[in-house]
């Protein structure tokens, strides 16, 4: 358990953060210059904070107050850093060895050798880190602070410079590691489904803030801020007036369109954020089911985009009927073989559902 | 021609290497100690060390040889304690190292100053205690200044000429080191063999230097 | 002949004089500037540095060596006015003894007792002094005796020095600058060494012939004499 | 006591100024190539023009006397063209540069090869000379290492003096050097009068280092 | 028109490799260390290869046997390395502006403010680069490029310290320069949804060798080797033996399991790999129209992960119907709501059809 209250001027604001980050892996999330980094560097030891506490299991590791600045030493803590920083005079083996304390030679080479192995690096143990790809040095970075046995885990964006497969094998690196040691792992990722996959929770940071803490389907389904749902992939924000709410519904008066939309603490009359998730919005199939669906509404596809796996929709709506000015209303995101089987690329006309699930308000 | 003198050379190299020995054992931490921590003064001192290079050697020698003398408590001590330094080739040493301690201080300050600190940083979060991460990383790192100050410092201390004078005498055989021998050599106008003498002194600095050099290009 | 530099000419008299004559010519120089108000400056240093330098064009209008050798030398390359070739004294070696050192030395032979750890002479490769010592030494039967014991200045200041900061007990050096309140002196006999017969010459090419020519005068006039005299030299005639 | 000779203070500065511009001038470029290029002979340059310090400056001098002065034919052209160096405070200056050449040169070396080559590589894909990327990226990267040079290279042509002796005579007003003029004064055994000249050009010195490193400390 | 032709001996494999790249985004893809960032440097005359040729727009850059090599200035070639390498002595406007030449003062402030408020760091002209985040280092290194309007890029993973937001607005800055200048782009990354966005083209590298080389869909749903569609986010890979071909399609016996996949140029009775997508394997829902459909086949959900928007299924078929033995047989890749609607959480049997279009042969 960390439990982190810290305060630090920087150049354009102030870290200003606290956190309680049980045991586990809990993701930082957050746009670039939020100060994940820093907070990380505060735990570490390697910046200090102008006012603030950090507690490790019980254990203060930094006290303003109290005037306690452990060393980095005895923090115990793991820290891989967003730039590596291998020590660039050693060979990897004696990177990887350098944390290796009281091992005799030979049980010191067999660790290096395994955790070569384990990062896919085997028989690169007398290369220079200059002599090695980005990736190579990322993945060399990380099992330097993995053979030290640390009491917590710091790993910034470890594995940004990696290939799908080997950050795939990474991950399930990651998540035995936090099944066996059973330590605090905090972790900053700007991939949202990586935070997904391996986080118990996700710390969402925005300009030295905590915006939201808490399991990933709680902040990537309930964002309480619009800035939130942005970072977790949001999109469709308008602004709406409350018609009605009730215990079961809350209805919002979006541009020209009603939309019904979960249950939230808000007034009547109250002008509320809103949010519907692209992917949420679902293409009603001429050849399905009839009858009436929740928030249907229907438009004409003015653009699209694909990835190669999903393709983005935008739809605008007939006139009337239209949620926002502008050139579309709607970002709808599907699957490529949905928009194939749907047949889209030649049918531009299309009824949607929103789902009372795919809206957010805060 | 007179044969040649080897036992300047011999003694020249041996004040030189201890002379070196001297200023790296010390020079090495008061300068990690100015490039890595703050307190006051530190830059005082850091300038109040450059200062043998600023005083003409003999007269540097000349202060020397008065603290070191037995005028003095401490001179009277290392008489006393058997271990007297001047007029003898430990006392050269001495003078010469003093003599050369900036060209080592300076150059360490500064390549400890270009060292990355967050490389001992991180090194620190992966448990190391200070000493072992000063010989593992910093002093590897900061290497190749450490290396020209040495090769500076030796050579200083090789050709010290007036500290030398002054605190050991030129004792033949005992403390005339090569610089004092060819001084002498000049002096008395015997323009050939000092030419010869410096020819060698050339040979051996230049391939102590090139050695050096040869070292540093391997292990990099 | 040499080229005198065209440093800014101030009509200064440039005197090149050895070591051992550093406060004698100091005081005659005030003289001489009080009776003819001609400004003169002494360079001291070693007679060989000075030769050197002279060979190579430094712009000295006249060089007092602490030993003829050096002049001749510099006459055989038509460095110095020949005609102005002249003695001008005779040094004198002493025993210089540090007062506190606790050793008594009167006589060479005093340098045997062990009391007496070391001697300071000046380099006889190169100073005439240490010359010198060495033959004196060698006539009293002593040199190779004593050969552990000595200490080589650089030139006669300097291996006063030594025995003035106590370091060396007992030193020879040059009766004129052995005036000393640390020291006593004791005179070591001329006939143990071959005189030391310092001359002074004018150098070629120099613009203040005269001027130098009047202070050469100078110091063989009566009032030269007789501060020479004062700092234990020798004069032309007594020797 | 004697009123304070102001003089050689100046004169020193003005020959440690020069003395210094020339080495920064010769040094940067020969530290520059021997650390950057490839090339036969480079090592033995390298060690070569360390030489310097491990002569006994008088005997420096010695030689650069005689390559110098009138007895040369570079000597006699420099007459002739109305540039005399012996004897001159220019001369002091150049004397003082040869000795302490080699201080620049080892430091500003040992900088250049510290300095990860990939920034001067991307700098040139950025479309710009190698001589501005020089200037902009290589000396600016170099510089903790290079201003160390510079003051170990100033403070050593400051207290210059056997070379200087030699090359220049120690005539007073002229070429008569602060370190010279202490030299005399101890020489002629005005010891109060020493103490109080070695004071004040420890004053000058350190106070010129102190200066040096706060503007260091300025543009990090 | 970049034309390259290069051998290089690194030390565990040679790069060698030829390549044409249009005007227009090529996007190097290829595991950690195969030699994306040597090949750039290559191109931009910091490394040298060994052997080869390499021309831009007809002028050549590099030439082995005519000992051509030109100077990296006079390449005019525009380089963001993977490591930002911002000059560390220099501000942020310092560094944009190094290399902005025969420019007056003022014309370089506006250049420089343009560029940082298009990569959303106005007013950090003056920081050094010790003070800013690993996402704002690497997009001031890619202004620093893109003001020198160079006659090609070389992007190495510019954007892999960013959060998605950024990430998408900086997208859109690429598009709009590939459309404005008309250079060729060489752009490196490890996001294939980004390759596929970006990129005109796809080369897919690996140890040293190219691959395969093609537009995006031709590279991702006809993969020459199980490499490419292991890299491109392929799954499912097996062995199987040709029953019988026509030039209508494949018959194929995999395991105990008879599937019809494309046309192929295979012999029969050859072994020949394959590999069926996840996300193109369909659940049959059990309201739907009946009816036998391609390739079907029945089995159980053994295990399932999912990252917040999809879900990966694995199932496992009934005995006698087995593609290969171990824990299960196929992994199938389906969105959340399509997750929810089915209601698999509940419900583990499934049968499933794979569409032949969903097997690639190599
Ligand atoms: N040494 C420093 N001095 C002052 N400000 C700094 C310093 N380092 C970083 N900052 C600023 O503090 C903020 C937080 O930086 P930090 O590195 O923690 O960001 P981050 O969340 O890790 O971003 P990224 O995802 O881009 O790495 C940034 O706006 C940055 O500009
Ligand atoms: N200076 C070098 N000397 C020898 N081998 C090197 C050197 N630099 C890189 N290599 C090796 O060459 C191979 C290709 O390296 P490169 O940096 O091009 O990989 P990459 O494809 O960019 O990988 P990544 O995605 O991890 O950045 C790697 O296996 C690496 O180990
Ligand atoms: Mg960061
Ligand atoms: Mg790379």
């Amino acid at each position: 358990m960390l439990e982190l209250r810290l305060r630090k001027r920087l150049k354009n604001f102030d870290l200003n953060l606290a956190l309680s980050a049980p045991k586990g892996i809990t993701a930082l999330f957050g746009p670039s210059g939020a100060g994940k980094s820093m907070t990380l560097a505060c735990v570490a030891g390697l910046a200090q904070p102008d006012a603030g506490r950090i507690v490790l299991n019980g254990e203060v590791l930094f006290d303003a107050d109290r005037n306690i600045n452990r060393s980095p030493q005895r923090r115990w803590v793991g820290y891989v850093m967003q730039d590596y920083l291998l020590f660039p005079h050693m060979t990897v083996a004696q990177n990887i060895a350098f944390g290796l304390t009281r091992r005799s030679r030979a049980e010191k080479k067999d660790i290096v050798a395994d955790a070569l192995r384990r990062i896919g690096l085997a028989g690169f143990e007398r290369r220079l880190p200059a002599e090695l790809s980005g990736g190579q040095q990322q993945r060399v970075a990380l099992a330097r602070t993995l053979v030290t046995n640390p009491r917590m885990l710091l790993l910034d964006e470890p594995f940004s410079a990696l290939d799908e497969s080997t950050r795939a094998r990474l991950h399930r690196d990651v998540l035995r590691l936090r099944a066996e040691l059973d330590i605090p792992i905090l972790f900053v990722t700007h991939n949202l489904a990586e935070a997904y996959r391996l986080a118990d929770n996700i710390a969402v940071l925005e300009a030295g803030h905590l915006l939201q803490f808490g399991p990933p389907e709680t902040v990537i389904y309930h964002p309480t801020s619009r800035t939130i749902a942005k970072l977790t992939g949001g999109s469709n924000f308008f602004k709406g007036r409350v018609v009605a709410h009730s215990p079961a519904e809350t209805v919002l008066q979006v541009g020209q369109v009603q939309l019904v939309a979960p249950p939230a603490p808000v007034r009547a009359e109250a002008v509320v954020g809103l949010s519907i998730r692209a992917e949420r919005v679902m293409l009603i199939r001429k050849d399905g089911p009839g009858g009436r669906r929740e928030n249907q509404v229907q438009g004409h596809i003015v653009n699209e985009l694909t990835d190669g796996f999903n393709y983005t929709l935008f739809l605008r709506l007939d006139d009337g009927r239209r949620l926002q000015k502008g050139g579309y209303d709607l970002e709808i995101k599907l699957p490529a073989y949905v928009y194939e089987r749907l047949g889209i690329a030649h049918e531009k006309r299309w009824a949607v559902t929103i789902k009372r699930r795919a809206i957010h308000i805060f | 021609m007179a044969a040649f003198e080897w036992s300047p050379l011999w003694l020249s190299l041996r004040v030189a290497l201890l002379a070196t020995a001297l200023v790296l054992a010390a020079g090495i931490p008061l300068a990690w100690l100015l490039a890595r921590r703050n307190f006051p003064g530190k830059d005082v001192l850091g300038a109040v060390v450059s200062l043998p290079l600023v005083l003409p050697p003999t007269v540097l020698g000349y202060y020397l040889l008065i603290l070191l003398g037995n005028q003095s408590v401490l001179g009277r001590w290392l008489n006393r304690v058997g271990f007297p330094l001047v007029f003898t080739w430990r006392g050269a040493a001495v003078a010469a190292a003093v003599a050369s301690f900036p060209l080592l201080f300076e150059t360490a300050r500064a390549a400890f100053e270009s060292i990355d600190p967050r490389l001992e940083a991180i090194a620190r979060t992966l448990g190391r205690p200070n000493l072992f991460i000063f010989w593992r990383i910093t002093l590897p790192l900061a290497w190749r200044g450490i290396l020209a100050g040495l090769a500076l410092t030796f050579a200083r201390a090789l050709g010290d000429f007036g500290a030398t004078l002054m605190v050991a005498g030129n004792i033949p055989g005992r403390t005339q080191t090569m610089s004092l021998y060819i001084y002498d050599l000049v002096q008395a106008n015997r323009q050939n063999q000092a030419n010869q003498v410096v020819l060698i002194m050339t040979i051996v600095a230049v391939s102590m230097l090139l050695t050096a050099r040869l070292a540093r290009r391997a292990v990099k | 002949g040499p080229t005198q530099t065209p440093a800014a000419d101030d009509g200064v008299l440039l005197v090149a004089a050895a070591s051992d004559l550093q406060f004698a010519f100091t005081e005659i120089g005030e003289k001489f500037e009080q009776e003819t108000g001609q400004k003169t400056q002494f360079i001291f240093g070693s007679t060989g540095n000075l030769t050197t330098q002279v060979e190579n064009g430094a712009p000295y209008d006249l060089l007092a060596a602490a030993n003829v050798g050096y002049i001749d030398r510099l006459n055989k390359n038509g460095l110095i006015i020949s005609d102005t070739r002249q003695m001008y004294a005779q040094g004198h070696l002493v025993l210089a003894v540090n007062r506190r050192a606790g050793v008594q030395a009167v006589q060479l032979e005093d340098l045997l007792d062990p009391a007496v750890t070391r001697i300071a002479i000046a380099n006889p490769a190169h100073a005439p002094y240490g010359l010198a010592a060495q033959e004196a030494l060698q006539s009293a039967g002593l040199w190779e005796a004593l050969q552990p014991k000595l200490v080589l200045g650089e030139n006669v200041r300097q291996t006063l020095q030594f025995v003035q900061t106590g370091d060396v007990p007992v030193g020879l050096v040059a009766l004129s600058v052995a005036d000393a309140p640390e020291i006593t002196c004791t005179l070591v006999p001329t006939a143990l060494h071959r005189p030391l017969n310092q001359a002074v010459a004018i150098i070629t090419g120099t613009p203040h012939e005269t001027t130098a020519r009047a202070f050469i005068e100078f110091v063989n006039s009566s009032a030269g004499r007789e501060i020479m005299k004062r700092y234990g030299f020798l004069l032309p005639g007594e020797f």
